[in-house]
């Protein structure tokens, strides 16, 4: 099989493999297209639902200490005193900044940018039937879901969720209390095996599964990207497990592997044996954390690069320059981490390594970024809804990108660190940069998945009014955490306020009290504008325009080269690679793109 | 035109402010830079590439080395800002402090959620401290039989006061969990780690009272831990200790 | 990578090429060497070597050469393919990069805090 | 189309997916058991000079489950060279062996937590003297405890009286588990609850190197356990394989058979660094 299949092919071809009963095709299955379905609504839930702690959050910041209209009843009613007379309490405060931040980051976006899409495309991109390990690949799944459902239960434990912060620094963390703490960590631990079940399947997968012809070199940049955010995964993940496990000692047993001799809590020593060390904790979280960064970052750019040269009709300029630059940061990621750590007593030498190795970790970012633009020269672009999104990634992610320089100098951390200038630098990258790439990987893939369009034009009014609102949101930050602003504040800033504070020298200025309201209305109506990609999303799926052909974007990698929705099995034969990844208006050839499995470039890349 | 004003950087107040806030805009021009030219590059490009203007695109595309100097023009700033400013001052805060008695000393006990601050006293020793002592009448351990510790002064909770002219050495730890202990006009953060005694030096620049806050989560009063940091002049801390110290024997508190 | 040409014997496993009989009288004196090792490092730890240092340093030497024949010879690991060895280099070097720099990081010189505790 | 080399090796690479996939899995678990390892040492290098505990465990024990450790491993390959050589028969035996040495190390782990569970340290104040009893407790009622000592320290104030603090002057020896020092004391002592300050055994809480011996150890059992149930598979219901497809039935037991030398190599390391280090 080649790449010719009438549209309608797919009815038949999902008989081809035996009847399989509900239960076993859509929830219990082992086709990694379902997994990679079941993975991103998942995430896609809780990335809204995370988004919607952070928009009752930022009522508190912005209106202090008052009722939160509408919501505010019903809080009280699910949670208790937490939310007496619809006001959010500190303690609920900040465990809604917890799992905001847990939620965003390991049930929102890794979940969908590395395993959903990953599922989805990757075997199909390299020409390979399914996943290595189909079965694995369910667990993954399911451990996932279990760990989201832990991680939701908590909410609803005495006590709460999670309060020490999506870092859960001991000793603060080993001390809250709440069962939630506690079931964060086994939340943890689940969601790290399913990452780790998830890695280990992508790079076998990547490794084995590879059509003939299908070398290193002819990779789409999008299956390299998820190789090296799974090794990623793979090797530092385990880290923070086994730091997880201790401080899950710590909880329960009264282990002190991160508590030091002498603590006095609340007045009364502490009935601990001592002897830890909270920084190791700190070390361990940061191990993991750090790489993870770009694991929220490299599938995006492995997004973007995809719908890039798709929308703009040629080729990468500089394919293997960006692929050892994707070497390079996955390789250096593992050794920077403690730059989140300046403010903990570093001496000149060590801080110096990690200053260092910070700054040449952004070299290869900055080459990747270039390569980017300079492929847009000579293009002949095209802008639809993904092609909006894939620009707006790019200037996005180079100003989140390019404001943590400054953070990589610890004399700047000195003044930078732990403000809203830290929270503004890595929302730019990973809102308007990572959730942007992931609105235009929704957009480019959905033909495939359903066989139908997502509507161009409210996509367009999703990404304009998103483009808008993300930047009032987060621009004003930067402001903030120059004007010295603290995260994490349950007041926004309030009780550190010039007005809280007369005569007072370093207290905050009334504007960077006042950007709170902005910056809340900005989120509110952020959030307001996402219903038009929701309803896009689930009307598509039923009423969407019909696609023509197999091939609607016209693109050359082999996703596009099966039927729509491809069949259980994806290839009937497995496809033979005759050329590079993206050959779009390749000199001499008969149309503007040439397949990777046409074998004759004179010949007319079939349309469907 | 004032070249550093551009950012509205809080006002430094302390010897080593000036230098942070000017690695702050030497990064900011180089972003700024990269950035304005990039993005010229780019909305250039989006444009004169648009499909109606190019229907057909070209394989090979841009042809000039031009990025390889950019790359190289980024990879040698940074270097530059490191060597030349970054690590050497960073070495002069942690690595060259100044001699203890040509300075204020304090020790700075943070806890959920207040500053605890005590002072050497006249002999400039403090009275040893040990886990050994910790109870709940005695929270910072404190050998009550060690002479040094006689003339030690305890500064009332959230409050420290240190005469201008001089700089300041802190030792930084906590009782509970980790706090962080950060000033802006003193362009200072420094965690406040349980079990870890942290010194850092800085040297105030004008009188005043300067807010405290807590910049690293630490429970649900985080945001409300805040103390008062007094710079005042040589004379009146003079005034103030004398008087304080006269009630005298074991670790006075002058609350 | 993928112009590696290491030579397979039709469908048998990276094995295959060996003769399983007489590797079988190999494990057997491996099992000796490990039982052998295993007292020698009992034995070793009623030894004293100068310092305490030493002794660990002896004790992980022995663990080394014991881990290095099981993972050499019981897991093949000594004629594995190259795909296995590069990812277990890229492992290990991770794995220095994590143990050496957070205990470099940790240990007093590289703090500037002077006292272990003082409350 | 079905998922290729599931059986026979790829050309390139010269594997079959189930072995990259368990050399993949082993590797994420040298990064998992390496950072309990830097855990260890940061602890060690960072307790108060003297106070890290030596002599603790039951080194003869250790000894003995180290060498069962080893058969096992013997036990797994030799399994796998006889489905190479063709003999099932043969490979039955030595599953077996291998599974029986599994049961044979998780009992003698589990007296060893369990001494470890029901020994004490019993802190008690009699005027201003604060006694640290240690040792095993035979009894308990709702008054009395009576322990089977080992040593027994005098402090004068409360100081952290228990825990391995440093040995206050003219205190008795060390806490010593050895028999050496239990022989010459077979007398139960019986102390009153009402005394009693401080009471907690040689649990996980007691101290950060029992921290550290009972997370390392239970992780490395339950991966012993891990193991012990998939290779009982295998040896059970999973063997029906070998009649449809001996050679991927061989593979697999080569799979379990890596996962298990594996866990034995943890265990290499483990023994030297808790049990005589
Ligand atoms: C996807 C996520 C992501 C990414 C990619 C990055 C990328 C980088 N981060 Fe960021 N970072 C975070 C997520 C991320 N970070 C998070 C979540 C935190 C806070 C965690 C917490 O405390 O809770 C954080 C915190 C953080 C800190 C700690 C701050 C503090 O707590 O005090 C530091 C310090 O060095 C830092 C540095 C960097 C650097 C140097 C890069 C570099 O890799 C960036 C390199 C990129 C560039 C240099 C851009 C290049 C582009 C161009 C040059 C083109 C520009 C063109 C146009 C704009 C048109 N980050
Ligand atoms: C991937 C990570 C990620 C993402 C995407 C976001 C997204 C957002 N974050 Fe957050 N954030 C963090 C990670 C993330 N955040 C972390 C780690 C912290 C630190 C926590 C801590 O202090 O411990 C933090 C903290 C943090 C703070 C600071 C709180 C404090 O310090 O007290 C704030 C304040 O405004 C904030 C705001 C926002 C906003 C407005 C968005 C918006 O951009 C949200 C945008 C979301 C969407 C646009 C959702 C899109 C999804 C859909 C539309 C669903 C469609 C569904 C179907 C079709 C079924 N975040
Ligand atoms: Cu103390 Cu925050
Ligand atoms: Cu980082």
């Amino acid at each position: 099989m080649q790449h010719s299949h009438d549209t309608h092919s797919h009815s038949h071809d999902a008989h081809h493999h035996e009847e399989m009963g509900f239960w076993s095709k859509y929830v219990f299955s082992t086709d990694h297209k379902v997994i990679g379905i079941q993975y991103g609504i998942t995430s896609l839930l809780f990335l809204l639902f995370g988004f919607g702690l952070m928009g009752l959050m930022r009522w508190q910041m912005a209106y202090p200490g008052t009722p939160i209209p509408v919501f505010g009843p019903i809080l009280e009613k699910l949670l208790g005193s937490a939310a007496a007379g619809g006001v959010m309490s500190a303690d609920l405060y900040n465990s809604f900044g917890a799992m905001h931040g847990t939620i965003m980051v390991f049930l929102g976006v890794v979940p969908l940018a590395f395993a959903a899409f990953g599922n989805y495309v990757v075997p199909l991109q390299i020409g390979a039937p399914d996943m290595t390990f189909p079965r694995l690949n369910m667990a993954s799944y399911w451990l996932y879901f279990l760990g989201g459902i832990v991680m939701l239960i908590s909410f609803f434990l005495p006590g709460g969720a999670a309060q020490g912060g999506w870092t859960s620094y001991s000793p603060l963390a080993t001390i809250i209390p709440t069962q939630g703490q506690t079931w964060w960590l086994v939340g943890m631990v689940l969601l790290i095996n399913s990452s780790l079940l998830g890695a280990v399947n992508f790079l076998a997968t990547i490794i084995q599964l590879r059509a003939p012809g299908m070398t290193w070199m002819r990779l789409p940049f999008f299956v390299w990207a998820q190789f090296v955010t799974a090794f990623l995964l793979l090797l530092a993940f385990p880290p923070l497990e086994a730091a997880g496990v201790m401080q899950l000692m710590d909880k329960v047993f009264g282990c002190s592997f991160f508590l030091p001799t002498g603590l006095m809590i609340s007045g009364k020593v502490a009935d601990v044996s001592g002897g830890g060390s909270p920084l190791l904790w700190q070390h361990l979280f940061w191990f993991l954390a750090h790489p993870e960064v770009y694991v929220l970052i490299l599938p995006g750019m492995g997004i973007v690069s995809e719908i890039l040269c798709n929308n703009i009709r040629k080729p990468i300029w500089g394919y293997k320059s960006l692929v050892y630059s994707l070497f390079a940061i996955g390789f250096l990621s593992f050794i920077v981490w403690a730059h989140h750590m300046y403010m903990t007593g570093m001496g000149t030498a060590i801080s110096t390594f990690f200053q260092t190795t910070t700054l040449i970790i952004s070299i290869p970012s900055v080459i990747i970024l270039t390569v980017f633009f300079i492929t847009l020269w000579g293009g002949s672009i095209r802008f639809n809804t993904q092609m909006l999104f894939t620009l707006a990634f790019l200037v996005m992610f180079g100003i989140g990108g390019l404001t943590g320089l400054p953070l990589g100098f610890n004399f700047v951390d000195l003044f930078l660190h732990d403000s809203y200038y830290v929270i503004a630098h890595f929302h730019y990258v990973v809102a308007p940069g990572t959730i942007f790439a992931l609105f235009a990987g929704v957009h480019y893939w959905y033909p495939k998945a359903t066989g139908r369009y997502m509507c161009d034009f409210w996509g367009r009014v999703h990404f304009w009014c998103s483009l808008v609102f993300m930047n009032i949101v987060f621009f004003p930050m930067f402001t903030q955490g120059i004007a010295g602003m603290s995260r994490r504040m349950y007041d926004g800033g309030a009780n550190y306020s010039a007005a809280a504070n007369k005569g007072l020298l370093g207290a905050l200025p009334d504007s960077a009290i006042y950007s709170n309201v902005i910056i809340s209305i900005g989120a509110w109506m952020l959030m307001l504008v996402q219903i038009p990609f929701i309803i896009n999303f689930v009307w598509s799926i039923w009423k969407g325009r019909k696609v023509e052909s197999d091939n609607p974007w016209e693109a050359t990698t082999l996703e596009w080269q099966t039927p729509t929705p491809p069949p259980h099995g994806n290839f009937a034969v497995a496809p033979t690679v005759h050329r590079g990844p993206y050959e779009y208006s390749v000199p001499g050839a008969a149309s503007d793109f040439i397949p990777q499995n046409q074998a004759d470039t004179k010949a007319k890349a079939s349309k469907s | 035109m004032n070249l550093f004003g551009f950012l509205g950087l809080p006002v430094s107040m302390s010897v080593h402010g000036p230098q942070v806030d000017k690695l702050v805009y030497y990064v900011h021009y180089l972003m700024f830079a990269l950035f304005a030219g990039w993005l010229a590059y780019f909305l250039y490009t989006v444009f004169k590439f648009r499909k109606s203007a190019n229907p057909k695109a070209c394989y090979t595309g841009a042809k000039s080395h031009a990025s390889s100097y950019i790359e190289l023009a980024v990879a040698s700033i940074e270097i530059a800002l490191l060597v030349g400013f970054a690590v050497p001052l960073w070495g002069g805060l942690v690595d060259k402090f100044p001699a203890e008695k040509d300075a204020t000393v304090l020790r700075i006990t943070a806890e959920q959620f207040a500053w605890n601050t005590r002072y050497s006293g006249k002999d400039g020793i403090f009275g040893k401290q040990d886990v050994k002592f910790l109870s709940t009448s005695n929270p910072l351990g404190l050998d009550n039989s060690d002479p040094a510790g006689k003339d030690d002064i305890t500064a009332p909770l959230n409050e420290m006061i240190v005469p201008l002219g001089k700089p300041v050495i802190t030792y930084f730890t906590s009782k509970d969990v980790i706090h962080s202990f950060k000033v802006v006009p003193f362009r200072i953060t420094q965690d406040c780690i349980p079990g870890l005694s942290i010194p850092l030096w800085f040297e105030p620049t004008k009188v005043g009272d300067y807010l405290i806050n807590c910049a690293q989560l630490c429970g649900n009063s985080h945001y409300f831990m805040k103390g008062v940091f007094k710079v005042v002049t040589p004379e009146d801390y003079e005034k103030y200790m004398a008087e304080k110290s006269k009630s005298g024997g074991g670790a006075v508190s002058f609350e | 990578m993928s112009h590696s040409s290491t030579p397979t014997t039709g469908h048998s496993t990276s094995d295959g090429h060996h003769d399983v009989a007489s590797e079988v009288r190999r494990y057997l004196i491996i099992f000796g060497a490990l039982t052998v090792g295993t007292i020698v490092t009992v034995l070793a730890s009623y030894v004293n070597f100068g310092s305490s240092t030493m002794n660990i340093v002896v004790a992980l030497i022995i663990a080394s050469i014991k881990a290095f024949l099981v993972a050499g010879y019981f897991m093949h690991l000594i004629s594995e393919k190259k795909m296995i060895y590069a990812i277990l280099v890229a492992t290990a070097f991770f794995f220095a990069g994590l143990m050496y720099l957070t205990l470099w990081s940790s240990e007093p010189a590289s703090l500037i805090h002077h006292q272990s505790y003082v409350p | 189309m079905e998922i290729p080399y599931t059986v026979n090796a790829r050309k390139d690479t010269g594997l079959y997916n189930a072995k990259l996939g368990i050399w993949l899995f082993l590797a994420s678990e040298v990064m998992l058991f390496g950072a309990l390892f830097s855990a260890y040492i940061l602890l060690r290098v960072g307790a108060t000079p003297g106070t890290w505990p030596h002599g603790l465990l039951n080194v003869p024990l250790g000894t003995l489950n180290t060498i069962v450790l080893i058969v096992s491993s013997v036990t797994v390959v030799m399994a796998w060279a006889s489905l190479k050589m063709k003999q099932f028969g043969k490979w039955r035996m030595y599953q077996g062996a291998t599974l029986v040495c599994a049961l044979i190390f998780l009992v003698i782990k589990s007296f060893e937590y369990n001494d470890k569970l029901t020994h004490y340290e019993v802190v008690t104040k009699e005027g201003d003297k604060f006694h640290v009893y240690d040792g095993h407790l035979v009894q308990e009622d709702k008054d009395k405890i009576v322990l089977h000592p080992s040593a027994h320290r005098l402090y004068t104030a409360r100081a952290i009286a228990y825990g391995f603090g440093p040995e206050p002057a003219g205190a008795h020896a060390a806490a010593d588990h050895g028999a050496k020092e239990h022989s010459d004391k077979h007398e139960l002592i019986t102390i009153q609850r009402s005394t009693i300050e401080h009471m907690e055994n040689y649990g996980p809480k007691h101290h950060a190197y029992l921290a550290i011996y009972f997370t390392l150890t239970g992780l490395h059992a339950l991966h012993v356990i891990g193991g012990a149930i998939v290779m009982a598979f295998f040896f059970g219901p999973g063997a029906k394989m070998w009649k449809t497809n001996p050679e991927q039935f061989t593979n697999r037991i080569e799979i379990s058979g890596l996962f298990w030398h594996f866990v034995d190599l943890v265990w290499i390391f483990l023994f030297p660094v808790l049990y005589l280090l």
